[in-house]
């Protein structure tokens, strides 16, 4: 990476953090549940201040490594923050405290089990974002597969058995496909597992076929996370099974841990050169396009409010892929970017879901007219997001579409730029109905002239609730607006693709 | 020092029948001093091996043609120490278990069987002389009937006389195949051996002494087609001797076909054996899926764990023909890992046992309310099972695909991967139950209710070696490494 | 069907092995590859070696002791296997049900073997003990040792046999041989060789092979009356009827 | 003409595949035990006729034997062991048979799995009532 990493034990301490909330779980008394939860979210916030203090050796381009063992030479599970990973890194730790936040508010059941796996899942994410070698992130890849397991069965209806099951099967196969391909990197790459700056493998130590074969190897491990279309079985189920603040992390943070997965095989593994020579590129960009495009189609036809969200989080991974697979200077921008807008953008949504689900216990869309007269900010907020979603100005949802458009025009495909219009098109068409049912519709107003509910800010939730809700709502308009401040997504991404593309 | 590692168990033996006849209750106690003596012996042996090489020690001070030869390299020495942990715990973990299952005649008995069989294993790992190889083989062999009788009800007798008739002329093909050997080459040394086979003039005696030493081998080490004894044998003995069992016996008896397939027909008489190892390799595939489908079918939470082994034989002999010292260093590592593994989850069989006394998986829903301890330990072995990381399993998996990518044999590689799925299946499944479905009314107390202290204790040090030699494996691989590039 | 089948197995398998046997070298040629090797050596070097005349007792007992220590563990491990499946006996008298319902044998019966027994147990020391110059051996002797136990307690019964050899005298006994073995073996460290060194080099050579004669005697004699005693044990675990110990559950 | 003259080896061939034979095919256990018995003493006498020297005789030195027409100690000691063995596993399995004749009455196979058989249904009806 860039430089000689300096060693640092804030890696290892951030990973080893959301253990303390656990060991505070287990021994203290059962009784306290307030202090205990609380203690949870300080945990997690302790965790994300941890990650800030990176920042500005970040910014400066160092970067910190950490060996915690080894097998052999070239087989070691080894931490180090580079820029891409503490990117990673900074997004899922805010967003982990927020949901931890949100889900103190939320979770009625079973806190002590819910809370644990959230603090693992975070502990196995961060040493996903923060992995030196490919060694380490399938590692702790595969922890955080079966670590996130009960967070989607936590609600143990029949539904979330059928998802968690499911999301099992799909996740163990992809792990043995994806063993292969790491062991396979491993003997092609001449015994190292490494992320090289502009990629570690090359066509002198492997043959082209081998190589093509570890691509696609990889592209099916890390797509069954990413959703890739074929095999994006799991995400509808597993969303609107598990509690709110789960599903938002699901397709906030553990889907991206999948994209987050490929761009690494993408940038630090093959490289753009190899790519560009390997010509598996273009199979990745008409895989994400199709998802993008059929994604959006499903979503359009979901009555289930969380389940059409799922399917658009489907859909909206793939303009990820996309930015990848595009192999251009803004392509990658827009995609590396959008890892974070999006996670912002559908977190916010998925919680504002919670809130009507926890408060009415309504699941259907049809069943929510007039809802934003009981729910405004609530509502307000889902609104901000899903218009951002569509790509309106100014937000980041429009942010990362433009990035992208640049980079299909730089890739000289403007095919692209029609797949974009039509998803941002098609998700107009599956977000505006629900705000006309929640602002425009209200019960009874088949009825002509019945007088519309007044707005009543009194049955809003308490402030665990919202709090996250309107962080996230308004980072969507701040961060669409004052894009380079220092910490945003733009000063850490273009660093990295600076780098890789020379 | 190596032989007194190998001769301190088998006195130990001696003087612990004589302490049953006199003070029966120091049994549990006595048993443990002589294992510990080697254990300490054998640590105090690693840093003396040359990386390059073995210890050799001639007994008698006879020359190598005449004596018999100890030889001790890291692979044996590896698997002796492996040996030593696992017969402690045992051990241990028999003192409060094992009146549930053996009645106050017998109990003498079963601890001088456990001593003579720890001993028999470690002498037969160390040997470095083929036809001693035999004879400790047959104190396994007689000690291990015994012990899976020893509960002595008629379903036991009927496993025990099953698997006798099974070993029994298995060792005696192996007899054969020595005669064939010695009528050969004139020879009994491996070493020595080693060097006559090549230039031997009689390769067909020396192709069929090798199929009858795979075939002999193979039925104690349960391949494929020759496992018949195995489940009922591992599931119906009690739980510290099934985790004996399948934990170390069918390890070192396939340890014995590796001595005889690398160290006396070395891989450099290759065509020799390369068509028999080819047939093995399928066996092991076959047995590899066999395996765990069965394990997937059963209700019995033992017999589970019995065809799992199936499997996991399965797993070690297609490192074994990789050919290669990737491929051995993974069937090494993978008898480390099942052998810890598998003796955790057969000693928590035995603790839901001593708690509830049954034995079915249904029963197993809702377990972890009174049982939280024993189930996450189980969890822990589970995981290394499967081989998820960082576990012993994950290791080991990985060095014997990577051995077997090597070698370029996919289709291996595929059956592995499919493996390491169904095993994913059969243990998920019962940790599903344990964790995540309500018990039946008052199946569980709703508080923690776990097994006394010295049984938890075996099974917790099991479950965390297996966590810590997959996060340090680094400790152990290199050697091992080195050891299996010598033979190669 | 079943048997047709184990049949054209057992056929093949005879078909394999007798072609096998017309590659083996020729029965009884001095010079085929088992003839040469370590057994000439064995049979040159042996009285000196070790001075034993008969080259088998001195590979069995001196060149590969160790081996006749497994095989000792063996009986060892058969005895322990029996009293595992069969329980050993509670302290004090044991009976079968021989016993009870037995035909008092005549008088004659009882008097010959009363006569015999002595001159029985006095060849199998003769066996164990000349082993050095002419066939024979410590398991040899053991064996019959433990058939003159046998005739007897057929005729006496087993609990007058049990009388005789109660549990305390058997119990030290049986592993008396694996015992020996052991302190040889250290005795032989400490004489400066390895494990089970007969001929201790700390020792002037000339009596060398005197020692090792000597104490090959004795480690004969240790096994003999190892052996006897595991088979005599066998025994009486086996005729033994009353009290079987219930095995639980 | 090498089998005729290798005969003994050929007749412990063949003793092995009786002893083999009898082992799969016999009902009773006890026949299966003597099959078995069958089989290691053909492998003894395999070993002792590979020892055999053309009119050698025995390697008990001493009365000025010369040792070049000794017959070949080592498989005399190696069929030793192989006694021992079997002395071994036979009495091991006769004391099983004798547990299991005590139980069932019978040395029959199938009928000993037959009446098994019943205890296990029995054993469940009582565990499902």
């Amino acid at each position: 990476m860039q430089g000689k990493p300096f060693f640092s034990v804030i890696p290892l301490i951030g990973i080893l953090l959301p253990w303390v909330s656990l060991l505070i779980l287990t021994l203290m008394p059962s009784r306290s549940r307030k202090a205990r939860l609380s203690l949870c979210f300080l945990g997690s916030a302790a965790t994300f201040v941890l990650v800030l203090t990176l920042l500005p050796g970040i910014l400066d381009g160092h970067s910190y490594t950490i060996k915690i063992a080894s097998v052999v030479q070239g087989l070691e599970l080894r931490l180090t923050v580079d820029t891409l990973g503490y990117y990673f890194a900074l997004m899922l730790s805010f967003l982990w405290m927020l949901a931890t936040l949100y889900s103190i508010g939320y979770i009625d059941h079973k806190e002590n089990r819910f809370f644990i796996f959230m603090a693992l899942v975070e502990s196995f994410i961060l040493g996903c974002a923060f992995s030196g070698n490919m060694f380490t992130y399938f590692i702790f890849y595969e922890l955080m597969t079966f670590g996130s397991y009960p967070l989607i069965v936590h609600e143990e209806t029949r539904e979330a058995r059928y998802a968690a099951t499911k999301y099992l099967v799909y996740s163990i196969a992809a792990g043995a496909v994806l063993f292969f391909a790491v062991v396979g990197n491993y003997f092609w790459g001449g015994g190292q597992l490494g992320f090289g700056q502009y990629g570690s493998l090359s066509l002198d130590i492997a043959s082209r076929a081998a190589l093509t074969t570890l691509f696609f190897a990889y592209l099916a491990g890390f797509g069954v996370k990413a959703a890739i279309m074929p095999l994006h079985g799991w995400v509808p189920d597993a969303h609107p099974a598990a509690p709110s603040p789960a599903s938002a992390l699901l397709s906030g943070v553990i889907l991206k841990a999948g994209a987050f997965g490929i761009i690494r095989v993408v940038f630090n593994i093959f490289g753009i050169e190899l790519m560009r020579e390997l010509k598996v590129f273009i199979v990745m960009a008409v895989l994400a396009c199709i998802t993008i495009v059929l994604a959006s189609l499903f979503a359009l036809t979901q009555d289930n409010l969380k389940r059409r969200l799922a399917y658009s989080s489907i859909g909206q991974v793939s303009y990820i892929i996309l930015g990848i697979a595009m192999l251009t200077h803004d392509g990658g921008l827009g995609g590396l970017m959008h890892l974070t807008h999006h996670a912002i953008m559908k977190g916010c949504l998925f919680l504002c879901a919670g809130v009507i689900l926890l408060k009415t216990g309504k699941r259907n869309i049809s069943e929510m007219r007039g809802i934003g007269y009981q729910y405004p900010i609530t509502m307000i907020a889902f609104s901000v997001c899903a218009l951002a979603m569509i790509g309106t100005p100014p937000s980041v949802g429009f942010i990362s579409k433009w990035l992208l458009g640049n980079g299909a025009l730089e890739a000289g495909l403007p095919v692209y730029i029609i797949i974009l219009l039509t998803s941002a098109l098609l998700s107009a068409a599956y977000f505006l109905p629900i705000i006309y049912v929640a602002f425009f519709r209200w019960e009874g107003d088949e009825i002509e002239g019945s007088a519309r509910p007044k707005l009543s800010f009194t049955n809003e939730s308490d402030y665990r609730l919202m709090v996250p809700i309107i962080v996230l709502a308004i980072l969507v308009v701040i961060m669409g607006i004052w894009i380079t401040v220092p910490g945003f997504p733009y000063s850490l991404v273009s660093k990295v693709i600076g780098v890789i593309f020379h | 020092m190596a032989i007194f590692m190998i001769t301190l168990p088998l006195l130990g033996a001696v003087l612990v029948s004589i302490v049953g006849y006199l003070k029966p209750h120091w049994l549990p106690w006595g048993a443990l001093v002589p294992l510990l003596a080697s254990g300490v012996l054998g640590c105090m042996l690693i840093g003396r091996i040359p990386s390059d090489g073995y210890i050799s020690y001639h007994l008698g001070n006879w020359s190598v043609p005449l004596g018999i030869e100890l030889r001790v390299d890291y692979l044996a020495l590896f698997l002796m120490l492996l040996i030593c942990a696992l017969g402690l715990l045992a051990l241990i973990f028999s003192r409060r278990y094992i009146v549930k299952e053996v009645s106050a005649g017998r109990m003498t008995a079963y601890y001088v069987l456990i001593l003579l069989l720890s001993g028999g294993l470690m002498g037969f790992v160390a040997s470095g002389d083929i036809f001693n190889l035999f004879v400790f083989m047959e104190i396994v062999a007689l000690s291990s009937y015994g012990l899976v009788a020893i509960s002595a009800n008629s379903r036991a007798v009927r496993a025990a006389l099953r698997y006798l008739l099974m070993g029994a002329p298995a060792s005696i093909i192996i007899l054969l195949g020595i005669a064939l050997l010695y009528m050969a080459t004139g020879s009994l040394n491996m070493a020595e051996l080693a060097g006559r086979i090549g230039q031997s003039g009689y390769r067909e005696i020396l192709i069929a002494s090798f199929v009858l030493f795979v075939v002999g081998f193979g039925v104690k080490a349960a391949l494929f087609p020759l496992h018949l004894w195995l489940p009922d044998a591992h599931s119906i003995a009690p739980s510290p001797v099934s985790a004996l069992l399948s934990g170390l016996v069918v390890e070192v008896s396939i340890f014995g076909i590796l001595r005889i397939a690398y160290s006396v027909f070395t891989p450099h008489v290759g065509n020799l054996t390369s068509a028999t190892s080819n047939a093995l390799a399928v066996l092991a595939a076959a047995g590899v899926i066999f395996g765990g489908v069965m394990a997937l079918l059963q209700k019995d939470l033992k017999l589970m764990l019995a065809y799992s082994t199936i499997s996991h034989v399965g797993y070690i002999f297609l490192g074994l023909t990789a050919f290669n010292a990737e491929g051995l260093t993974g069937a090494m590592y993978h008898m480390l890992d099942h052998g810890l593994a598998k003796a955790c989850m057969f000693l928590c069989a035995g603790s839901f046992i001593y708690i509830k006394g049954f034995r079915r998986i249904e029963d197993l829903k809702g377990a972890w309310r009174q049982m939280p301890w024993t189930c996450f330990a189980f969890g822990l072995a589970a995981f290394s099972l499967v081989g998820i990381p960082p576990t012993a399993g994950f290791i080991s998996k990985w060095y014997l695909i990577l051995g077997n990518v090597k070698a370029g044999n996919w289709v291996y590689v595929v059956v592995l991967l499919l493996g390491s799925l169904l095993g994913a299946f059969y243990c998920f499944r019962i940790l599903y139950y344990m964790f995540f479905q309500p018990g039946k009314e008052g199946a569980w107390t709703p508080r923690p209710a776990d097994v006394p202290p010295s049984m938890l204790i075996p099974i917790w040090i099991l479950a965390v070696a297996t966590v810590f030699f997959g996060l340090f494996s680094g400790l152990v691989i290199p050697s091992l490494l080195k050891a299996a590039g010598l033979l190669i | 069907m079943k048997r047709l089948l184990a049949l054209l197995f057992v056929a093949a398998l005879a078909v394999l092995l007798l072609f096998l046997v017309t590659k083996m070298p020729s029965l009884g040629d001095p010079d085929n590859p088992a003839r040469q090797g370590m057994a000439t050596q064995y049979l040159e070097r042996s009285p000196e070696d070790t001075g034993a005349q008969d080259a088998v007792t001195a590979v069995n007992v001196n060149y590969r002791g160790y081996d006749t220590m497994g095989k000792v563990g063996i009986i060892y491990c058969a005895l322990m296997g029996v009293l595992a499946v069969l329980g050993r006996e509670k302290r004090g008298r044991i009976q079968a049900r021989l016993d009870g319902a037995r035909v008092a044998p005549s008088k004659i019966v009882e008097v010959m073997v009363r006569f015999v027994i002595p001159f029985i147990i006095l060849f199998s020391a003769y066996v164990i003990i000349h082993a050095e110059i002419s066939p024979g051996g410590g398991f040899q002797g053991g064996a019959i040792i433990g058939a003159s136990m046998i005739i007897f307690t057929t005729i006496f019964g087993l609990q007058e046999a049990s009388r005789r050899m109660p549990q305390g005298l058997r119990v030290p006994l049986e592993g008396s041989a694996i015992m020996t073995f052991f302190v040889l073996g250290v005795l032989g460290i400490a004489g400066g060789g390895t494990f089970l060194t007969y001929a201790w080099p700390r020792v002037s050579t000339s009596i060398q092979p005197a020692l090792a004669n000597w104490l090959s005697v004795i480690v004969e004699m240790a096994i003999g009356i190892g052996v006897g005693f595991a088979l005599i044990s066998i025994l009486f675990a086996m005729m033994r009827e009353e009290e079987d110990l219930e095995p639980v559950a | 003409m090498n089998l005729s003259h290798n005969y003994l080896y050929a007749a412990a061939m063949l003793l092995f595949c009786i002893g083999l034979y009898n082992v799969i095919v016999r009902r009773n256990i006890v026949k299966k035990l003597i099959g078995l018995n069958i089989m290691e003493t053909s492998v003894f006498f395999f070993y002792i006729s590979l020892g055999y020297t053309r009119n050698g005789v025995a390697p008990v030195a001493g009365a000025g034997a010369d040792p070049t027409r000794m017959v070949n100690p080592v498989p005399q000691v190696l069929v030793l062991t192989g006694i021992i063995v079997a002395v071994g596993v036979t009495a091991l399995a006769l004391s099983m048979v004798i547990l299991l004749h005590r139980k069932y009455g019978t040395l029959d196979t199938d009928q000993i799995m037959r009446m098994a058989r019943q205890e296990e249904t029995q054993a469940a009806r009582e565990e499902g009532n």
